[in-house]
């Protein structure tokens, strides 16, 4: 019997953490589903009213999202003291106390930015950025996470603070080509340039060679014996160095300090609010992957996102912007240039040509 | 956690120089890295400081040093994401640094109380780290070596906490903040999420699937959690019948933002044109209104959803691996999710859809993989779903079937 | 040596026939390029505004397509009389004959009508209909095109001479599934039900069995033997009745007098105008293959053409109404019914399904 | 033709009693089948009354009788489709009736002698049957005997007359009126369908390509040669400065349609809202217009196309079999077509594509289908020309390609 089957606990399984008990703000319980409309009355605050006439206060806050027991204790603290000891946090790691007191507001708002806590984020703000792991804790990532987020967020602490976009923007960010940060109004992901380097040594030792096979898109990889043992080999003129091999096995190294470049997206699109929801398209790649503070890339981000600040029009999502105006302005403004990786060649690249004679010149 | 082996360095302070990491102390934006150090210092933690040792290596060399393992708590096999160093030769101290991923409550709704409990005990066993939260949704507590893994567990548990998923396992849920705040919200998220969570907690533990499986419960079509393009299976709230149109509120909007928006903003901005100017108000056709909640964002006060609400179920999200990013497809345009027994149909028939991917899905292959290459015909044969016009955008355009008579 | 070579004459390569040897009235010639404006005073009337001021008109008229030599002479008669000697046909089987003189348009009319060719198919009517070669000449055709062409005109005859359309109607036939004709406003295209049966006799003896192999698109024919002949098999559960094989080899046996269905395609659109030129969606199918009139298929065809007519905004083609009004209720105003085998399963399915929460009830 | 064999039937008429075809002379729109009649009881061509004969067969079984073969002329591999009757045993008169496809002149345009020259060679060598026009463009002489064809082909040629394309051939071209009476063509479709035609013509008569290759020359984007969907290689009329305005003239037509009309069916119809309405007329953003057409359509006389006139090539289009319909992709979005040496370079890249395409293609593979398989980044540089912006919709959405550098 090992240690651990010897204790005693019994675990109970509970799933979820159970909401129901007591995790909602009693203004919240009270008017459950019963809410009438809302408001944005200023950048970081919003309010809500309810059928009741209740009227609830929330003001959001950015956090790093990678923090530390004493970073939630602080903000158990706030909660006590503003938000009768209720918090929730976003689906983008900001985290939200509310209050039905409009008087207390700035008050609120002046003790989260004291204890570090930006406020912004509401509306056509630019909010926190979508953050995955990177070289702090993922065992597939080319770049940072952490360092990324913070160093975009520094440049882009204006446009948090303050609603002045056409529409809200979302940015996420990508520490492999993987992406599980998700598609975003601007995305930054990691992208290859060179086919994975196999490391024969470990290969058949830690994968298994059928589920390497299987895992490349376009049947690259095929068995091979290296030095009398079993392995496999890549032909480089199928692989499009996506990666997805190393996700399966860390012997097909695909990450590498130089060839592991930043591509940027962007027009992704998740609502269905106007046009349907839009996956984002690749306008910038090969950027130096350049810690800490990955200047080339920043620098693409902000050229977008000012360019969409002056030609967006109220309500329309980066996408839709670019949608009206045209890809060809989209590069214009932006000061970016279009080659021929951006023409799609996938399996379903057909469906992205221009099978009409609509032209801009 | 043990803290004994932590001597200071020659600089008397506890943490080593990390001359490239520390730029990222600087700057408006709350810094990761300050919240880190700090921590290290106050509870000396030496798994805190090899962590940003081999950080400050990641900086410098470009690459990361993490590989994977197998580490879980008993009669789980799914939940705990480990991390040994690849370079412990290099630094030691970071040798371990597993993550627990607990499955918050729905809507991320929280009190002071379970927060402090959970910080305590996560100091005792842990390395203080959060994550608050990771992108499926999970409360990842980060940095726990194996050996504290599970009476750390055992611990959060006895007050309620769960592990999340990974691996080849239903995944941890995630939800809009729903109707807890939100108007909009078209159904009871928080209530949905945590009864089909609760009713697969076997299969988040225990992977047994092909490849992950995602949930995610968006209150209305805004889709606040992404849902769409992040889970196998997306519950998007929605309406049957019209939008309410409160006319003197669209008068009043009228009066503060002008015509010209209600024309340029409000009118031309419907998808299908669904919407006209009449008098000082505005019509809705309804049977050209597509749900898209343009206008009811736009004029909250005046604007509201239906009263016959419930959801729809999209299938197939996903990021871009092997197929390139997929958004989730209409496969059912309405079912209702108010009653037990409502919620009870649901599962019957999320269990029929789980089921059939379970048979037919290759290894590593997303549901909406496995629909894309049986065809969608042979999964709502499959999961015995009649075929609705809303699950296409049109008609096939090429003459390449199996007709059936 | 054989006859034809003994033959004395020897080939010139002239390629099109020459148009610059006298093809062009006169009035043609002079404005040849330098045409100003143009307008369309009544159906089956076109006026031309040239630069210098000419003014030409077209009188446009429906002819069979398959016609003979008295029909061509009847015309070159019309066309002596009225037009100077020349005429021109449409690229849809409609003849032209044009004159300057405004005064002369109604005997011009007259005269075409009085020898069996109708004046129509200007502007907004439903003008005359691709024809392919079906029973008449084709040596792969599931059904006839003459015939369907002639019964559908009959029952739009009304349509033909009077343009009542919100815009342009085209219509296509395809007698077999490879469909000559292209894509239309709405097209009646062969669908087979059934695989093809293989004739095992003439397989080996007509075919090259790997070019019939290779010729299915979802590689459903393999080798085999049959009573010890190399021959070919088809795997039923992969064929989709597509009929390739058949244009590769006549052993492929695909027509079949109660399996080869019609099937209905609508919202083709090759012009650029407004909307991008758009590739037709099947709508119904199944339909019996009826001759001599097809009244199943020109029921279908008919519905479809008064819906539109009902419901279309000017200038709106068929596919650009039903984009507006969208597919559900396309097919509750045409009384047609939405079925599984609608929902594309091909290689670019994913591109049409609805990857949204957009809904109508 | 030979008319000896043909003795009366029993009712005393020519022709044998076709039952089911007859109906098909009821009506008002012109029958193809009156026409035969009428042709046959006058020359008493039994090949005319075979294939009635067959043809009522085909009706009434629901079948096809015909198949190919193989019959040419000296020194050409295409033009004539070969047709043997299976049912020969049953109905011995048509045998054969193969047809020969001419090429018209470009645009359709025609003086009545040639058409009268032509009717009598044909009436004196083959059926007297003819097709104005086939679907690619030919006109099409129908129901030859193999005995006659070579004399017929020779005393066409001599009148000017030459074969088609037929088989893994160029094929024959097709154009719009164009110049000859269109106020919006903008380049003289005419002459570049002849001269591209002429420059490939033995490529049209001797097929020695992996499958067949279509030109079409629409003079604009209105395309009323479908070339967009029915042609390999499509020249669609554009132009590269702005839509000529007359407003004086956009006032009459507004005094004639109506405010509402520009309002509803021009402005509103532009796709990229291109076209403002300034006082009484109006104004286009010249970057925003894609030359679609429609505004220039609708109002003829008020504007008109610019005065830079060129030609895109389009490429790809084609019908479904095996991939499904296809429209042909932006290729080349501007190219100039005045100049003799302006045309010569257009065919030199033409012969570069081409070439490219032979070598490249499979089996029955057409342009398009080259181009999908192999990317069309592949076909960019195998053709020497630079990837634009117009080439496609949308930049890639997915990572999944050979990043250079
Ligand atoms: C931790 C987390 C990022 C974060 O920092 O937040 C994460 C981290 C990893 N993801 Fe992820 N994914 C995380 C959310 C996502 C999401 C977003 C979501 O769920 O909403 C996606 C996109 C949506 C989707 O499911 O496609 C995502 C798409 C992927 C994929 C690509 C899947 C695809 O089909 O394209 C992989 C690769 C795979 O599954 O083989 C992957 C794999 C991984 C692995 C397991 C990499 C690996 O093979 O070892 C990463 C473990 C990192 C670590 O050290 O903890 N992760 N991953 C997120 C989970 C935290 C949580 O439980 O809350
Ligand atoms: C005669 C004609 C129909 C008509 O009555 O007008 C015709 C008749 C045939 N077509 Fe066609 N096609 C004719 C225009 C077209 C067009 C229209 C066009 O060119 O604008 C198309 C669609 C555009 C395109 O090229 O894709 C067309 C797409 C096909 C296809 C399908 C090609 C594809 O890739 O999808 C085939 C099958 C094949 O090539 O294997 C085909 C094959 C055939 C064959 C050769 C069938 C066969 O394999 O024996 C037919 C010979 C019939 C005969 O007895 O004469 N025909 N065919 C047209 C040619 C007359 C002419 O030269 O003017
Ligand atoms: C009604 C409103 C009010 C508002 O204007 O902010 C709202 C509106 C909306 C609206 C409607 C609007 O703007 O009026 C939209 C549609 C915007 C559009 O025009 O496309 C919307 C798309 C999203 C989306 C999809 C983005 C996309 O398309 O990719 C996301 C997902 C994301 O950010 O990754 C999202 C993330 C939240 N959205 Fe959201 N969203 C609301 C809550 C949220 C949050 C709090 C949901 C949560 O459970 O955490 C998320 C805040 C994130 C943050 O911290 O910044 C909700 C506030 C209710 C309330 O009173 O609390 N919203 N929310
Ligand atoms: C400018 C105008 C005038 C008019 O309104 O009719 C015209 C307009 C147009 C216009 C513009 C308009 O309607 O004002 C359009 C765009 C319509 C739209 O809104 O989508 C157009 C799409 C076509 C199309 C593409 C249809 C499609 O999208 O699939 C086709 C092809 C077809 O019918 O298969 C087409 C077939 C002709 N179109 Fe066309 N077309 C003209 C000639 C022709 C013809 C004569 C070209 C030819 O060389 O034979 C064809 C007559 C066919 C017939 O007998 O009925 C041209 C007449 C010039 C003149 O003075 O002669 N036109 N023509
Ligand atoms: S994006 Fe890649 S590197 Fe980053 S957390 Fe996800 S799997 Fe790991
Ligand atoms: S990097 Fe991608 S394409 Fe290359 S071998 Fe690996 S899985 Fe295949
Ligand atoms: S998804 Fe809809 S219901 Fe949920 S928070 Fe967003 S707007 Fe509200
Ligand atoms: S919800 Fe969307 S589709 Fe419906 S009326 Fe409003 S804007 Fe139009
Ligand atoms: S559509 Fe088919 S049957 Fe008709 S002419 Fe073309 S190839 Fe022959
Ligand atoms: S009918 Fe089509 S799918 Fe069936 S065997 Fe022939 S080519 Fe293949
Ligand atoms: S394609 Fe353009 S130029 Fe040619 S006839 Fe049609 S409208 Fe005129
Ligand atoms: S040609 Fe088309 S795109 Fe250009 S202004 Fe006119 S309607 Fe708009």
């Amino acid at each position: 019997m090992t240690e651990k089957a010897k204790r005693e606990y019994k675990t109970v399984e509970h799933g979820p953490y159970d909401y129901r008990n007591d995790t909602l703000h009693p203004v919240v319980l009270k008017n459950y589903g019963k809410w009438k409309h809302h408001d944005n009355p200023r950048p970081g605050v919003l309010v809500s009213v309810a059928e009741s006439g209740d009227v609830l206060y929330t003001v959001r806050a950015g956090t790093a999202r990678q923090i530390t027991v004493d970073n939630v204790r602080t903000l158990c603290d706030l909660a006590d003291k503003h938000s009768e000891g209720y918090m929730r946090f976003t689906v983008r790691n900001n985290v939200e106390l509310m209050t039905t007191d409009e008087s207390r507001i700035d008050a609120l708002i002046a003790d989260l930015e004291q204890a570090g806590f930006p406020v912004g984020g509401t509306s056509n703000t630019v909010t926190n950025i979508h953050h995955t792991q990177g070289w702090l804790h993922c065992d597939i990532p080319a770049t940072d996470a952490s360092g990324v987020v913070k160093s975009m967020m520094d440049e882009l602490m204006h446009e948090f603070r303050h609603a002045e976009m056409p529409a809200k923007v979302r940015l996420s960010t990508g520490c492999c080509a993987i992406n599980c940060s998700g598609q975003a109004d601007i995305a930054v992901i990691v992208k290859h340039t060179r086919p994975p380097r196999i490391n024969h040594e470990t290969l058949a030792k830690t994968c298994e060679l059928p589920k390497v096979v299987a895992r490349c898109p376009v049947a690259a990889i095929r068995p091979t014996r290296v030095d009398g043992r079993l392995s496999l080999e890549v032909v480089e003129e199928k692989c499009m160095y996506c990666g997805a091999c190393f996700g399966a096995c860390p012997s097909m190294e695909i990450n590498h300090p130089e060839h592991s470049k930043i591509a940027i997206w962007v027009g992704g699109k998740n609502s269905n609010a106007r046009t349907k929801p839009a996956i984002m398209k690749m306008v910038a790649h090969g950027l130096p992957n350049n810690p800490p503070r990955w200047p080339e890339v920043n620098k693409v981000v902000k050229d977008i996102l000012m360019a969409y600040k002056k030609g967006g029009r109220p309500y329309e999502r980066l996408g839709e912007w670019i949608e009206r105006i045209g890809w060809k302005r989209f590069f214009e403004e932006t000061g970016l240039s279009f080659d021929v990786d951006m023409i799609d060649s996938y399996r379903m690249a057909r469906t992205t040509f221009n099978k009409s004679a609509h032209i801009r010149f | 956690m043990s803290t004994k082996d932590n001597p200071s360095n020659s600089n008397g302070k506890f943490l080593n120089p990390t001359p490239i990491l520390d730029d990222l102390e600087k700057g408006p934006w709350p810094s990761f890295l300050t919240g880190f150090k700090k921590l290290a210092e106050r509870t000396k933690k030496t798994m805190i400081r090899g962590v940003l040792d081999q950080l400050e290596y990641s900086y410098k060399t470009k690459m990361g040093y993490w590989k994977g393992g197998l580490v879980s708590v008993v009669g789980y096999g799914a939940g705990i994401i480990t991390r040994y160093s690849l370079i412990q030769d290099k630094i030691p101290e970071a040798k371990e640094f597993h993550t627990m991923r607990l499955q918050p409550p729905p809507g991320l709704h929280y009190n002071t109380k379970m927060l402090r409990e959970l910080c305590d005990i996560w100091e005792k066993h842990g390395s203080g780290i959060v994550c608050m939260h990771g992108q499926t949704g999970d409360l990842m507590l980060q940095g726990v070596p194996e050996q504290n893994v599970q009476e750390c567990f055992d611990e959060l548990n006895r007050k309620g906490w769960d592990l999340g998923g990974a691996g080849a396992s239903v995944r941890t849920g995630a939800s809009c903040v729903g109707p807890a705040r939100c108007d909009d919200s078209c159904y009871d998220t928080l209530k949905v999420h945590y009864e089909v969570l609760k009713h697969f907690t076997g299969l988040v533990h225990r992977p047994e699937f092909p490849y992950k499986l995602k949930f995610k419960f968006a209150g209305c079509p805004n889709d606040c959690v992404n849902s769409i393009m992040r889970s196998d299976i997306a519950f998007i709230g929605t309406f049957r019948d019209a939008i309410k149109v409160d006319n003197a509120e669209v008068k009043n909007w009228v009066q503060k933002n002008g015509m010209d928006s209600l024309v340029n903003n409000v009118i031309n901005r419907c998808p299908t044109k669904a919407i006209t100017l009449k008098g000082e108000g505005i019509e809705i056709e309804d049977k050209d209104c597509v749900r898209c909640m343009h206008c009811i964002n736009v004029m909250s006060k005046a604007l509201s959803i239906g009263s016959d609400k419930g959801l729809s179920l999209l299938m197939g999200g996903k990021s871009h691996l092997k197929v390139g990013s997929m958004l989730g497809s209409m496969i059912v345009p309405f079912v209702k999710a108010e009653t037990d027994e409502d919620i009870e149909n649901l599962i019957e028939l999320l269990e029929r859809i789980i089921e059939w991917w379970d048979d037919n899905a290759f290894d590593h292959e997303r549901l909406g993989e496995t629909i894309e290459r049986v065809s969608l015909k042979e999964f709502l044969k499959g999961v015995e779903l009649e075929p609705d016009i809303n699950m296409v955008n049109t008609p096939r355009d090429n003459p390449y079937f199996k007709a059936e008579f």
